[in-house]
Order: C-alpha cells, then structure tokens, then sequence
C-alpha cells in the first residue's frame, strides 16, 4: 500500500455496473452491479470464482463491449469504445505467430494506424527490461511459455499506457514459473507504477501482487469484499512465509471455503 | 543406420515385386496386350513420347488449363471468401447456396460449359475454376472464421479498423487453411482439365488417353497416365514448399491445425 | 488466307488421314486455306458452336439435323455440302465361330451398339426389322469403341457389334476373328455421314466450302493411290499417336489395312455405285428418315429435302485433274 | 426475431432476383434458346422426366455405382490405413506409392478402367472405388495417428494387447477423421459416377447429360444437374447426420479438432 | 508423517535410475542416477523444474518403458514391463470421451481384458466417495474440469493399486480449483491409504499433500533434496498459515531460486 502523501484522483471508476448477455438459451447475468476505483499507480486483483464475470468487467473497461448498466469512467471520461490508453494482457500470450517480438510488442501502436518506426527504441528498451532484449528478432514459436507471456505484459506497456488490464495472465503457466513472473511483474510494475487491474485466481498470487483486493460473488458477481493488502514491497519470495500474509491469504480462503473437502467443489 | 536402410530398400523392394508380377502376368499370354501390355513396353512408350516429344504438347496444354484455371478460380475464391467472412449480408443471401453447390459433381456441367464457352481453352478454365472454386472457398471461409478471437480483440481494443484487422490478423491466420485448400484445388484442377479433355479436346493429356484408347495404344494411356500423376504430384510439392515458406510459424510451434476441408 | 476449322467428332483417329495428307501434299493451301482439325462431340457440341461461326463445317451424323426438322425442335438453319460415306460405315459384326450367319439370327441376342443416344440405332433397327427381326426381340447393350467393344464380343457378353468399319478391322488386327453379316444393299448403301454447314455461311460464301470439299476430295483421292504415305501424313500431324511398340513396316501395314477399308466406304466406285464425290441422293435421306419413323423419333415425313442437303456443291468438289492428283500422291513419302 | 427473418428472407430473395435475371435474359432473345433456355423450360424438362419417370433408372444407375464405388473403396480404405497404421513394415512397402499416387487425377484411369473391366457397372464401381480410397485412407490413417498418446499409454500401462487398444482406443479416436473422409469420399463417388458414364456408360445421369448434349436438350442436362446437386446435397446430409450420431462427443465438447484431409 | 509404531516395507525401490533417450538429434539424458523407495501407504511428492525427467520416471515405474541403467523393484519383484498393480493419474484427465464416466473408470479392468461387470459396484462406490455419482452415466464432455480430473483419479484406484502414480494431476485446473483438489486428493488419500508418487511443480501443493518431498535437480535429474514433512493431518486450508508450512516452503522454494527476480526465468 502506497500511502505516502495524499491519494492520487481515481484512474478508473466503475459505478454500478451491471452485464446481461442475451443469447438463444435465453440471458445470463454476467455482473450485478459491481463499484470499483482504480486510482493512478496502484495494483487491484480482483478474485472471484469461476465465471463470475472478471473477464467480462475488463471487456468493459477496455471498451471491447458495452455495459447493460452502470457506467465505467477512465480519467473521468465515460469508456464508449475501443480504449487506446489502456493496455491489456491476455490470459494466453495472444502473440501473433508470423511476427517477430519486437513488432508484436509494437502491435498497438500499428493497431492504431500510428507508425511503429520512432517506438521501436522504446520496445527494445521494454525487452531489457523484461530481459528479453535477445529475442527481439526471434518469432513467437521459438520462445518457452513464460517468455511469451513477458512479451505479453511488454506489449500491453509499449504505448505508455495509464492502465494496464491483466487477465489471468499466468494461469497458463506451470506453477514454479508462474511464481517467477509474479515476482517479475512485481519488478516491472515498481518500475514502470502503472495502474493495474489485475485479474487472477490464485489467492497467493493477489496477496503478493497487488495493493488492493477486490473479492467478487458467484455470478451474476457483486463485489463481496475489498481488502487493502499491507505488505512491503518488494514482496520477495519469504513475504509467503510471513504470518501477515497467511493472515490475509486466510482471511481471502474464507470466502471461497466450501462445506467439506470432498463435495462442494464441482469445477 | 538400419532403420534408414529399411527406409529406402522396403519401397523399392516392393516396386521390384510389382513389376516381376506385371512382367509375368503380361509374358504368360494369359491376358492379351492390348489390355495389359508388358511393363518393357510401357517404359518403351514412356521413352518414346517423351524423346520424340510427342507427349509435350499435350502436356503442356493439360498444365495451362489446370494453371489458369487454378489462378482464376482460386482468387476468386479468396475474394469471395473474404467477402463472405466479412459482410453478414453478402454471407446471407448466398452462403445457403454455396453449401448446396458443394456436394454437386461440378464435372456434371462439362457439356454444358462447353456448348456456352466453346471447344477451346475457355470452358475448360472455366471448368477447373469451378472445381477449384469451391475447396478454396471452404477453407478461406474456415480460416477466417476460426482466427482467434483474442487476436481480434487486440487489434479492437485499440480501435482499430476492419481493414486492418483483416490484413493484420485474419489474413494470416487464415493463411495455413488457404494453403490447405490450394492444395485440395490444384489436384481437382488437374482432374477438371483432364475431364474437360475427355468431353471436348484434341490437345491435352485428358483427349490423349482417349485416342489412344480408341487406337488400342495402351502403353500411350500409360505414359500419360503416369505424367498426369507425376504433374499432380509436382504441383503438390510445389505447393507444401511455398506453404512452409510462407506460413512458416506452423508446424514449427506445433501452434494451430490446420482445417482442411474436401470437395467434389 | 482463310482458316478453315473443321469439328471432328470422335477423338482423332487414322480416319483423319485424308485430311492430313491432303494437308500434306498441300491441296488446302493451294485452294488458299489452313485446315484446322477440332475434335467436338456431339451434335449439342457442334452445332452451337457451327451457329457461333467458331467452326466453318462438322463431320456429322446425319439423324440430327431429320430430328431438328420436327415440330417443336429448334430448326437448326444446317446443311448437308458432302457426303463423306456414300455406303454406310456401320457393320454387324459377329465372332468367326458364331452360329449367327445372317440378320434373321439376331432374334433373341444381344447387339453392342456404340452408346445408347447413337442415332445409328435407328437404322440398325430398320436392317433388322427388314430381315424380320422385331425390335423388341433383341437387346441393346452400349459398348463404346476400342478395347472394352471388343472383350464384350470375344468374351461373350454381346453376340453382334454393331460399330463402324475401321473399329472392327481393329479387333481382328488384334487377333480375333469376325464375320461380317450381309446388310441389305438398299440400307448398305445409304451415308451415314456428311459434312454440315449453316446456310448463313453457305450462302455468304459458296466458294469456300467448295474449295474445301475439293481439297477433301482430292485428299481422299490421293490417299488411295498411295495408303502408305497417307497413314504416314497422319503419324505426322499427330506423333503422339504413332504406335510406340512394334516395328515401323508392322504398324504401317496395320494402318493401311485399316485405311484400305476405310476406302472402300468413302470412295464412289468399286461399291456398286457410281457418283462423283460428295454427292448426296434423296434416297440417303428418305432410308433414313423411314428409319427414324419407324422409332418413333420422327412424326413429320414431309421435309423438303433441300434443306436438308445440297448438291450445288459437288461439281465444284471434283473439278480437277483425279489422274494428276493420284501420281502426285504415289509420289509422296 | 428479425434476425432470424432475416436469414430466411435473404437467401429467398437472392433466388427470386436470380431467376428474374434468368428469365429476362433468356427472354430477352439475345441468347438462343438452345444455349440458355428459359427457367420455364427447365422446370417444365424436370417435371416432366419426373412425372414420366424417365430419369428415374439414370438416378438409380447413378446412384448404384456412387453408393457401391464408395462402400467398396472406403471399406478398402479402412481396413488398408487400419493395417498400416498398425505394422510399419507394410508402411514402409506401400506408403510412398499411396502418397504418389494421392494427387494423381484417378478419372484419367477411367478409360483404361472402361479396357479392363468393361463397359457395365464393373468399371464405373472400380473408378468409384479408387476415387474413395485415398480421402478415406489419408484421413483414416491421419485420425489413427493422431490418437492421443496418453489414451494408449492409459492401455498399454496394463499390459493390454494392440488389438484391444487398437479397437478400445485407436478406433474410436480416429472415428471423427473417419467420418470427414467418408464426407470427402462421397461426393467424390458422384463425380467419379458421373466421369465414368461420360467416359463410357448406357445408362446414369452423366450418360444422359451427354446423350441430351448430343440432342441439344438443354433443358434435360439442367435437370440432371440439378438432380446431381441433390444427391449430392442429400449424401452430405446423411453422412453428417450418422456423424453427429455416432462421434457424438465432437463438436459437443469442442474437444479434439478433426484433420480432414482433401482429394483429387 | 505416520510415525506409529515400524516403518512398513518399502513399497517402490528405485536404485541408480537412469534414462537416456535416444533422437534423431543426439542423445538426451533425461535422468541421471535417481534412488527412492515408498512405503506402503507413503505419500512421496516429487518437485522438479520442467524437463529434469519427472514424467519419465514415472513412465519407468509403470513398465511403459525400460530404463538404461539402474533398477526398480516393485515389491520386491523387478519391474519389467506393464504393472497392472499401479494405478495411473495423468496431467490431463485422459478420459475417453465415447464412454461413460462408469466406463472410463472401469478401463483399466478392460485393458487388463478382465470382466468389468463384477466391478461395477466398486466403481459406483469410489464414484461416491468423489461426490461423483449422480455423474457416472454422463460422458466426459458433460462434466467441468475439476470433476474430470476426479474421474481419472478414480480411476486410478478402481483395480485397488498397491501404488497410485499421479504426473502433475491438477496442472491443467485453475487455482482455486486446484487448491480444492488438493483436499479431495487428501481425503481420498486418507480414506483408502494408498502409496502414492506424486509429481508436481507446485511447491504448497507438495507440502500440504506429502509425508514426504523429493526434490530434482535440472536435467538429468538427480535427487539433490529429500525432505519430511512433519506437519499433521488431515492438513485443512488453515495449515498454509502455520510457521512450520512456511518454514517447509521457504527451505523447498529456496531450491528453485534465480539470481534476480527477472533475469533467470527463461521458461
Ligand atoms: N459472449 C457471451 N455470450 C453469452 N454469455 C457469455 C458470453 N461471454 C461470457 N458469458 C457468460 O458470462 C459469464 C461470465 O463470463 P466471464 O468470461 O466474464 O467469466 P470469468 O469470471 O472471466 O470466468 P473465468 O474465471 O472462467 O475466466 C459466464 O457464465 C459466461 O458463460
Ligand atoms: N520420447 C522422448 N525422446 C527424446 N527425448 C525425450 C522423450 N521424452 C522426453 N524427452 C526429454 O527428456 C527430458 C525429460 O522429459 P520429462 O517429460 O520426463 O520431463 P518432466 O520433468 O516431466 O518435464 P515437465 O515438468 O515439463 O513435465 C526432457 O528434456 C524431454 O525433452
Ligand atoms: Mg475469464
Ligand atoms: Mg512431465
């Protein structure tokens, strides 16, 4: 938690928003009125069980689709549309295989019709920082899992966006790699202080990542829970260990407890 | 390396079998030559048609129908695919009828292309343009439709436009199912030039194989025969070689299958 | 310099060898024309495209343009110029051994017939209804040409062939002996054949097709004064279709044995009749047209036979010096 | 639902402009009758070899060889991909020649076919038959392969025999590839029926289309072909429908992506 | 740790394992002298990074494949070839999905060429045990992930295996899914006392399931770390936030540390 001096104004606000998807098989409730702010440099993970609507909410907030209700305001002008001052990263690295990493870092600027030629020093310079600086020329194919992930979160950097929407972008890692690039998106974000919105399902990754924690129900999702997480940064790898953290980890387990080990858990 | 060994002697092992039962069923005198004529003299027909080059026109006008009428009727098929996959409407009033003319034999209409686009090269690029139309379609169609949605919502985040999205993501993405269906086009080209022959030709490998059968020269049906599949066989090489050139990133990563969809 | 194309309805055969070596021995050229040789088949084929001006003239059967005459049908403006075949090439042939001696001992068999939709079948019908052979007592099996015609009649499957001249010397070439069954001479000799023209052409220039038809008719001219020449014209304006296996003598030898009957077909004399060349009578139509009658293809009888043929024609087709013509030919290679 | 109405409309109103543009130009005068007749003329030539039957025996000749050329080339197929999916020596002899001999256009064998097995039914059932084989046997074998290895792991770590994983596990897997070549292969049967009776035939739908070209009966090869459209259309339908049935847990799951593989 | 009273045979001996696979490219070692033994009704996890040859020891243990040098003796008898005596839990669910959930569970009774019929209530009984009977005559594709991966767990236990072999079995669920397994996976454990190997990448899934830990190092692998875990049963959700579970993590995690939070992790 950052809370050295007064807050910054909220980055992202989200009043009352509501999401039905009408399909043949009749309407699904997506979300059901969920409030949310995200203010300038911080981290927000938002945990919430399975298909409760987390994608949805960043659809929204990226402009990909329009709300049923409730209204979803970047820097105070209401999201009507595609977002370019966000940038996203996927749950699946979303790499377009016949590019280079470097022009698929450069995706969003080509993306918006700018030319890419006066960015590229800036995503060579993301690479570093990403420690993928050799790779530049390389295609996606001939990277491991989790380096094409961290070409993911570099692009969803490149054009020096204010927000920064995450999608479950580890799940698809295997668990010790995923406990890296938590640490190295840790690294990245302390460097580079853009708002995150931060959507995972791993309790133990929200409590070391992100700031704040927003819990939200079984769909249609209403946020049950908000939780400032206390912890230094940097978070290193003995901060599990610590007993503020499996306080708060304990605390977050509660709410996603079922009756009995065995029965409950039908996913 | 003994596996390798077995690699290369098995299949000529094989072919040397093949040709000893030929050569005894065709010397026995069981069956007459003029229904299976001995493998030495289809090697000699083979020979002859090729260092007299009395086969080359022929070949040489079966490979310019199949290639025209490949180049026609798969860039029409790419357009119209495109069209289709992009406009709702365009897809509405005419994809009901594309599904239906898919199953239907298109060699059917052969007479009928030649009595409207006359006994020379015309109906028969026509012809392999229809055959060829259809396989290419299907798999354009296919490959822009399955392109990943999260690739499209990339480009969409940022407001990008249909355009460019098209360019930038469906276009490529779809480029392993449009190699998929050049390869499925060409080989129905070859045969559509080869039935176009059959109705109405005096050129061409097709109306080569029907003199020689009307003047009993078997080993010539042969000859063409086997260039006819040496021609397929070429153009498919061909084609796998440019596809793994340019749709260099699959199979490579093992990313992305690649829908292939058959035709008649 | 005038193209001259002419539709050729059957894949290419050595029946096309008095047109190349009339080619050869340069009588096209010297009527001031390129003959082009385009093979089309079928009358839906040709006769569109003879309507279009892509083709000058066809060979073609005669049925066609009798069935074009009725009510109801398009009345294709066509016309007969040349009578290629003044006797009928169509054959009845049998295996050597059959017990089958003549036509009256059809009642009951089986007849391989070139396909279905073959217009000869009307006139087979009436050869057997003239021998007393009720249509309905037979059989009618599509055999086509070539190889798969003959196994049907040495294995069998058919008791008589009923194809055309240089088809069957083929299967005995090839080692099977046939017999072939005596046609009435009044039905033998009626054409099959003839080269069809539209009006249009016809009547906007005459002298072509009569420059055609007399290079025609000197080719077959020179093709039988000198068979051997002819068949090697033939090889030459198509190699492909020079037999690849046996020796050169053997193949030349078979070609002319098939050209030689060939001959006896196409040329006037010799058959019993005596006519210059191309020259249709009304008898060739009248057998006909009774023959399509008697199927039930045909309702209306009464067709002017002048637009069915012309013979205005013929004097101009064999307006040249025969004798000079054949020594030329034995001269050629 | 406009939607809805809307996918209904727009391809009823297509064929509504498509028939109005027909009969204009055929009404017209400007192109002669035995080139484009009237769309009135078609349907009054298909209703009347309907009402008086005369199609029916070309439909049936049609029919019988697609549907027997089929059965025996894709029963052939299967059992030929089961056995060299099975033994890699029969792979190495054989599969070289089958991959050759893929994109070979098969119809130009059918006049050497028509030589060797006749005029009848015989020849058009063996052209069918090569035509099926390879679609089904490149998609059998293809679907064989793809089985996934941890399904056959999952057998062999009990020590079951090959035959049963081969049954229990390989079978089943392969069902959906199986099935999309079957798809492949019978509208493939029908444009190898229709080529053999252009080739060489008495009776079928091919031998009419070019029986009505020799009469210039343009109506009638319009009805042929249309009713080659429908059988074709109709064979499709019923080979997804058994599909759907029998690889019920495709396409439900989403689970498994079937190769299809196309054919010349 | 089950302390009561002997220690009970070994179960598995593993001595001088190794494997070398031989490619069109060279040779790959995969493991490189591995020894361990399980106890009957031993639950041994095995932590390593990707490639060190996890999955390939299990496939020697299962008689899939023979291994270059070294032994493995499976009750005393060495293993030579399929061992229908162990039961198999794959990353994925493998499930056949033209069969029913019943008849996916009795496939190692069919691969065996056994009956299946005397079976059946057996089935039905440890279907029940998984909360899964009301499911036994669906087919896989009708059932969510964690519920197929229960089938296959099952499964793994329906010809009643002296030792259960589990490779990755819940890397393909998401988090909170995966945590819920994990206690199904216990309570199961607890009820039927099997010897289990269990490979995972995933060090708390290790520390909550195992008595013991067997860590690898790179490839080939080598048993560099064995470690008991002392903590007690059943260990709930709440165990995560005892000092002795973070003390076992922190020791464990320590074995798969980098030289920075974002260099190193090049997968
Ligand atoms: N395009 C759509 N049409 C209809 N329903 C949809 C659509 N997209 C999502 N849904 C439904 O809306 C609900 C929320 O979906 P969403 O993808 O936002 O969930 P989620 O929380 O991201 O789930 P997960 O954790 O599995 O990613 C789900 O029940 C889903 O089935
Ligand atoms: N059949 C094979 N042929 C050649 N090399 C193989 C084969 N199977 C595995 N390998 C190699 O052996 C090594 C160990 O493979 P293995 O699958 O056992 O690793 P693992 O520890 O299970 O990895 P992961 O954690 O990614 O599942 C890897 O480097 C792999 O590339
Ligand atoms: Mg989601
Ligand atoms: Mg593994």
């Amino acid at each position: 938690m950052r809370r050295d001096g007064a807050q910054p104004p909220p980055q992202l606000s989200i009043r009352g928003l509501g999401v039905v998807y009408r399909g043949r098989k009749g309407d699904v409730r997506a979300l059901g009125g969920v409030d949310l702010t995200i203010r300038e440099g911080e981290f927000v993970a938002v945990l919430g069980p399975s298909g409760c609507g987390k994608s949805t909410l960043l659809r929204i907030v990226s402009g990909l689709i329009a709300p049923s209700e409730g209204e979803v305001m970047l820097d105070g002008v209401p999201v009507r549309g595609p977002q370019p001052s966000v940038g996203i990263v996927f749950q699946q690295p979303t790499l377009l295989p016949w590019k280079t990493v470097i022009d698929n870092v450069l995706v969003p600027i080509r993306a918006q019709g700018k030319p890419t030629g006066p960015m590229r020093d800036r995503a060579l310079e993301l690479l570093r920082l990403a420690g993928l600086e050799a790779f530049s020329e390389s295609y996606p194919h001939e990277l491991s899992g989790g380096m094409q992930q961290r070409v993911g979160i570099v692009r969803g950097l490149i054009h020096d966006p204010k927000l920064l929407l995450m999608d479950e972008p580890f799940s698809a890692l295997d668990a010790m790699t995923r406990e890296r690039m938590a640490g190295e998106l840790q690294a990245i974000w302390m460097e580079t202080r853009k708002a995150v919105l931060f959507i995972t399902h791993s309790i133990q990754e929200a409590v070391m990542l992100a700031d704040r924690i927003v819990v939200l129900s079984d769909r249609p999702g209403r946020v049950v829970e908000v939780l400032e997480v206390d912890l230094p940064r940097p978070r290193l790898a003995d901060v599990v260990a610590s007993p503020r953290f499996a306080e708060i980890t304990a605390h977050l387990r509660a709410f996603f407890q079922v009756d009995g080990p065995l029965r409950g858990a039908r996913r | 390396m003994n596996e390798r060994l077995l690699n290369w002697l098995s299949p000529v092992l094989t072919f040397a079998v093949f040709l000893g039962l030929w050569h005894w069923v065709a010397a026995a005198g069981m069956v007459p030559a003029y229904l299976i004529p001995a493998p030495a003299a289809v090697g000699r027909a083979i020979f002859t048609v090729y260092r007299e080059g009395t086969i080359w026109p022929h070949l040489f006008a079966t490979g310019t129908e199949m290639l025209l009428g490949f180049a026609v009727g798969s860039a029409v098929a790419m357009v119209a695919a495109a069209i289709v996959a992009e406009f709702r409407a365009v897809e509405r009033c005419v994809y009901p009828y594309i599904v239906a003319l898919q199953s239907m034999p298109k060699v059917a209409l052969a007479p009928l292309l030649i009595v409207w686009f006359g006994f020379g090269l015309a109906s028969k690029i026509v012809l392999v343009a229809l055959i060829c139309f259809f396989p290419v379609f299907v798999n354009v169609l296919t490959g822009l439709r399955a392109t990943r949605p999260d690739l499209i919502d990339l480009y969409r985040a940022f407001g990008s436009s249909r355009w460019r999205i098209f360019w930038d993501v469906r276009l490529p993405s779809a480029a392993g199912a449009v190699f998929a269906g050049l390869q499925v086009a060409l080989v129905m080209a070859l045969l559509g030039a080869v039935v176009g022959e059959f109705v109405a030709a005096q050129e061409g490998l097709g109306s080569l194989i029907q003199a020689s059968s009307l003047n009993f020269e078997v080993p010539v049906m042969f000859a063409c025969i086997l260039t006819l599949a040496a021609m397929g066989a070429i153009a498919n090489t061909i084609v796998r070689f440019v596809q793994r050139r340019v749709v260099f990133w699959e199979g490579a990563g093992g990313r992305g299958g690649t829908v292939v969809k058959g035709e008649g | 310099r005038d193209n001259f194309t002419f539709a050729w309805p059957s894949a290419i055969n050595s029946g096309v060898a008095p047109f190349t070596f009339a080619r050869q021995l340069g009588y096209f050229a010297a009527e001031d024309m390129d003959l082009r040789i385009q093979v089309l088949t079928g009358s839906g084929v040709i006769i569109p495209q003879l309507m279009a001006g892509q083709i000058d003239a066809a060979y073609a059967s005669l049925e066609p343009l009798v069935i074009a005459r009725q009510p109801g049908r398009p009345n294709f403006p066509l016309r007969f110029i040349y009578n290629l075949f003044p006797r009928s090439i169509w054959e009845f042939a049998v295996l050597d051994g059959s017990p089958i001696r003549s036509v009256a001992d059809l009642r009951g068999k089986t007849i391989g017939v070139l396909a279905l939709s073959s217009g000869n079948i009307y006139m087979t019908r009436a050869i057997l209804q003239a021998a007393g052979v009720p249509w309905n007592e037979v059989r009618l099996q599509a055999v086509g040409t070539g190889v798969s015609a003959f196994e049907a009649l040495r294995t069998g499957q058919i008791d008589m062939l009923n194809l055309f001249d240089t088809a069957h010397i083929r299967m005995e070439q090839a080692g099977t002996a046939i017999r072939r069954l005596d046609i009435p001479p009044a039905l033998l000799n009626a054409s099959s054949h003839g080269v069809s023209v539209t009006q249009a052409a016809l009547q906007r220039n005459p002298g072509l097709f009569e420059r055609f038809g007399r290079a025609l008719t000197k080719g077959t001219i020179a093709c039988n004064a000198n068979l051997e020449a002819c068949v090697r014209s033939y090889w030459a304006a198509y190699p492909a279709l020079r037999p690849t296996t046996g020796t050169d003598e053997e193949n030349l030898r078979r070609e002319v044995e098939v050209l030689t009957l060939r001959m006896r077909n196409l040329l006037p004399p010799g058959s019993g009749i005596t006519r210059p060349h191309g020259q249709f009578s009304d008898a060739d139509w009248t057998v006909l047209i009774e023959a399509l009658r008697a199927g039930g293809e045909v309702t209306n009888t009464n067709i002017p036979m002048d637009t069915l043929y012309t013979n205005a024609l013929v004097p101009a087709f064999n307006r040249f010096d025969a004798a000079a013509v054949e020594a030329e030919a034995r001269a050629a290679r």
